[in-house]
């Protein structure tokens, strides 16, 4: 098996989990990256707990980012908003599972920048 | 027909690879199929030692020393210049260097663009660009449409990826167009455009020309005075020389009208306390320490280039463009951007259905492929193709019908790995 | 007491003359005595073989393209950044890389002080320079003073070469000082100016400083973050690195806030058909393709000079000096500009009764003995001097006082010539 | 004795003819090489036959450039405007009598220049 492109990871790609758009979301923000110029956009539902209830993603993008993203939205559901201000890098390198190399580190990022952006409004780069 | 193409093309490619060091570079024990010229060229030993030699046996001021290494450097400095315009059928009074190609536009944008003397730009003014430039040719555009009230307009692109003239000429006829701002070859649909023909009926409109030849210099013949555009730009990176050199080829009453842009060093005749003169052409526009060592190897690279001919070159891409659009189509689900041969220089950009641009780089790279991903830096263009991305394989001299069937394998075992 | 300079000097130079390959010359068996640092240094085999290994093995386009040879030219690109960017204190987002020093002034001219958002310059306003500048870091403020209505000012020097810190301080005090842009060390009278001093005083004063560092980062250790000027130029010729690089340091806050100024690729993060968005530091400043094997020599050039010592570079150049400014005055008629030994950097600018420096430099030219002569770019102090020109000696690791020795006796020679 | 500082350059260096100013010049122009920051000025008489009648050039500059404008100036005198518009750069480089190295020519020329410029109106180099 391909050490980056692993099956879980092309199936995310393939058949990302929460891929769309949701009617008023609580919170929502967009990037790019400017190496690529793939985009993603972000979209949450937040309950008066402060508690993530739903997240759906758009965009287009490489396997990495995708299945960054697909792998992330299903985390993030039913995560504390205070929670998700403190994940890291490492929390989504993790959770891809897979040793991605610099030149594809943004890809791998690209949603937590996108998801800090919505929670925090901070929008650098994961890594800065 | 692969037969033919093969035998046609091999000559050249087998003879120059030699000359070319980095080509001798192993990775898993696979040879380098270098395909991203386009993005930036491979240098042949001839202008790499151009460079070496400069900087151990010769390197010293330019232009204003008395000894003998600083006449020994000026002379290499303005005679490399001198080899430049004459390739490109121009002066050396009217070749400038620059550091790359969009240094060059942005010289134009500012020292004519925003020259209140030459009164260039103005609110109502239109600067025309078109749908397949490079950000390079559009960005300065924005900028100086942001600044001085005009209008950033783009002459159309037809869905095969040739320029719209129809589209152009209704926008030249409104009488307001101040600049057309055109590629020669496109980086990104491979178009060559007939830079000549349109620059005529843009001069019939009353508008200036500048024409972006990044692409071009090191493909095919150029001659700067027959197409007669105002100013002419090109890079050397792309054109099998060394980083850090660009050149702008400007009309010899422009650029002596024109202020100058950089104020410093070299560019002046007199320093007062409150205003300064300015030196003749070339150095007019050249201030500072320039790029000396990168100059000579351009210099270096144009001797190369012509030792080949770039006719030669022209034909050789020519042959494989044909052989690669002929075997590309043959991986499934692969699609190719732009028009067919006839109008097209030395490059295919193309997508793969369920692939993204970047896994197919990443996959093909494994098998030391290289090939261009991404938005190309002509995001508009992307957008107007309704494409994010593609992956582009493009041609130089050293390039040969091996180095498109290891792309074409390549690409079959990368569809394997996606489970295609 | 010559005895005891040249024990002190000699280690390092007869260390280093090895790794110039320049220093190999010969002419009418003549060895190559260098004496013309401050105008462009010589580069050692350690830089010269770092940029030919880059373009021989490992050049590809940086940043964007996902294969191995673009992976390790991006890494080599931008670990030279950040190595450049800790020799001097400063960080890789505030180390913008240009063609030369004249560049980076000029962005800082266009990107800082045209911009109307920052408000930086308007009618009213004093743009503050020394009489010691050199015309790069005269030309583009007034340039800059005569599109904006700002009045451009000199802060004057006293007869041997200081700044006249009782008139910087008054012309400060006046309020409506938006900059000071003053020199590190100045190539004509070699002056070192206490720049973390002078940005003291300018801050309080309310004014943003930039420091012109070309002569300084050579020869002394510079730490930009303690002079905390907003900008800190130099380049990268003069400092054994290659031609076509040049730096600039700035204070984040002022980057951040700057709109860029060069439009292209590689500064924008997405291009719209209108308008595009900026990429973030150091690349916001780095339009079109980069001068990648510049920045790797820059990178081998900083980390030849960390293994020397640039305090044992300073030492070595200071004990110099005094060797010379001891000898020199043997020449009958010979008068040196600027100040004492200790306010002086590696160069002494020189002239001799009778003879003109032009005459000098090619008199002392033919025994090998390569020395600069003019204006040395700076003409607002000539004419504060009362000179036309100068002839200029300056030193580098590789110098010794056998070369100081060489030149007088040629200065001997010339007088010869000259029947004086 | 030296190839290009022969001894009659460097007498005309060193005593050069016609320095200094004339009162009411009918024809003058100035200067500089922006190689090296020389500056030369050059005042002429002419009569109504059009004949230099008088010659006076001011300026600081290296012992090539000096003993060109003193060498000239003798010779100028008693030339017609119209001959003096024709002269070019072999003319000053025969007059001077040395091989002049690529480096010094603008030294060498720079009084024929001003003398253009002051005659014609033509302020480019004399080898353009
Ligand atoms: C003090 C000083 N500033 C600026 C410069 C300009 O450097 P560059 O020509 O490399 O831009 C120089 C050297 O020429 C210099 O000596
Ligand atoms: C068509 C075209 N124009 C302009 C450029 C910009 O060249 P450079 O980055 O060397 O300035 C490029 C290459 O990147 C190009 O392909």
């Amino acid at each position: 098996m391909d050490e980056l492109y692993r099956d879980y990871i092309l199936e995310h790609y393939k058949e990302p989990h929460h891929f769309g758009e949701l009617d008023a979301p609580d919170m929502q923000a967009h990037d790019v990256n400017p190496l690529c110029g793939d985009e993603l956009g972000l979209h949450l539902k937040v309950d008066e707990n402060g508690v993530i209830t739903d997240v759906a993603f758009q965009g287009k993008g490489c396997a990495i980012s995708q299945a960054a993203a697909s792998i992330a939205s299903d985390e993030l559901i039913g995560m504390k908003i205070e929670d998700a201000k403190k994940l890291d890098a490492d929390w989504m390198v993790d959770l891809l599972g897979i040793d991605v190399s610099a030149t594809r580190r943004k890809c791998a990022l690209l949603n937590l920048k996108v998801l800090r952006g919505a929670v925090t409004g901070d929008a650098s780069w994961p890594d800065e | 027909m692969t037969e033919v193409v093969s035998s046609a093309t091999a000559s050249l490619a087998q003879r120059v690879r030699g000359d070319f060091p980095i080509l001798a570079q192993r990775q898993n024990d696979k040879r380098l199929v270098y395909l991203d010229s386009a993005a930036t060229g491979q240098k042949p030993r001839q202008v790499i030692d151009a460079v070496d030699d400069f900087l151990s046996n010769v390197n010293a001021p330019i232009h204003r020393s008395t000894y003998n290494l600083a006449e020994r450097s000026t002379a290499l400095f303005e005679g490399a210049r001198e080899r430049v315009a004459a390739f490109l059928g121009s002066t050396a009074e009217q070749t400038i260097f620059t550091r790359n190609a969009t240094e060059a536009i942005n010289l134009v944008a500012h020292a004519w663009g925003r020259d209140p003397g030459t009164g260039a730009i103005g609110p109502g003014d239109v600067v025309l660009v078109t749908e397949m430039e490079h950000h390079s040719n559009i960005v300065p555009w924005q900028m100086l449409c942001r600044d001085t009230g005009a209008t950033l307009d783009y002459v159309q692109i037809t869905p095969d990826g040739m320029l719209d003239l129809d589209d152009l000429n209704a926008k030249l006829a409104a009488g307001n167009v101040k600049l057309l701002a055109v590629v020669h070859v496109s980086n990104v649909v491979g178009t060559i455009n007939d830079v000549a023909a349109l620059t005529a009926s843009a001069h019939a409109a009353g508008a200036t020309v500048l024409v972006d030849g990044s692409q071009a210099v090191p493909q095919l013949p150029v001659d700067v005075a027959a197409i007669d555009a105002d100013f002419y730009v090109w890079t050397g990176h792309k054109a099998y020389g060394p980083t850090g050199i660009g050149v702008l080829h400007g009309r010899r009453e422009l650029l002596e009208r024109m202020r100058p842009w950089l104020g410093g060093g070299d560019m002046i005749k007199t320093v007062g306390w409150d205003e300064s003169t300015w030196n003749d052409l070339p150095w007019k526009f050249e201030a500072g320490t320039s790029a000396v060592a990168e100059a000579v190897g351009l210099g270096a690279a144009i001797d190369y280039m012509r030792e080949i001919g770039v006719e030669n070159i022209q034909a050789h891409e020519h042959a494989l463009v044909e052989y690669a659009m002929a075997r590309l189509p043959e991986v499934p689900g692969l699609s190719m951007i732009g028009p067919g041969a006839e109008h097209r220089g030395g490059l295919i950009s193309f997508t793969l259905e369920g692939m993204h641009p970047h896994d197919i780089g990443e996959l093909v790279g494994r098998d030391n492929v290289c090939v261009r991903t991404g938005h190309h830096c002509a995001q508009p263009l992307m957008r107007k193709l309704d494409l994010v991305a593609t992956a582009r394989a493009s041609f130089a001299c050293f390039n040969d019908i091996d180095d498109i069937d290891a792309l074409v394998e390549s690409l079959h075992r990368a569809r394997e790995v996606f489970e295609l």
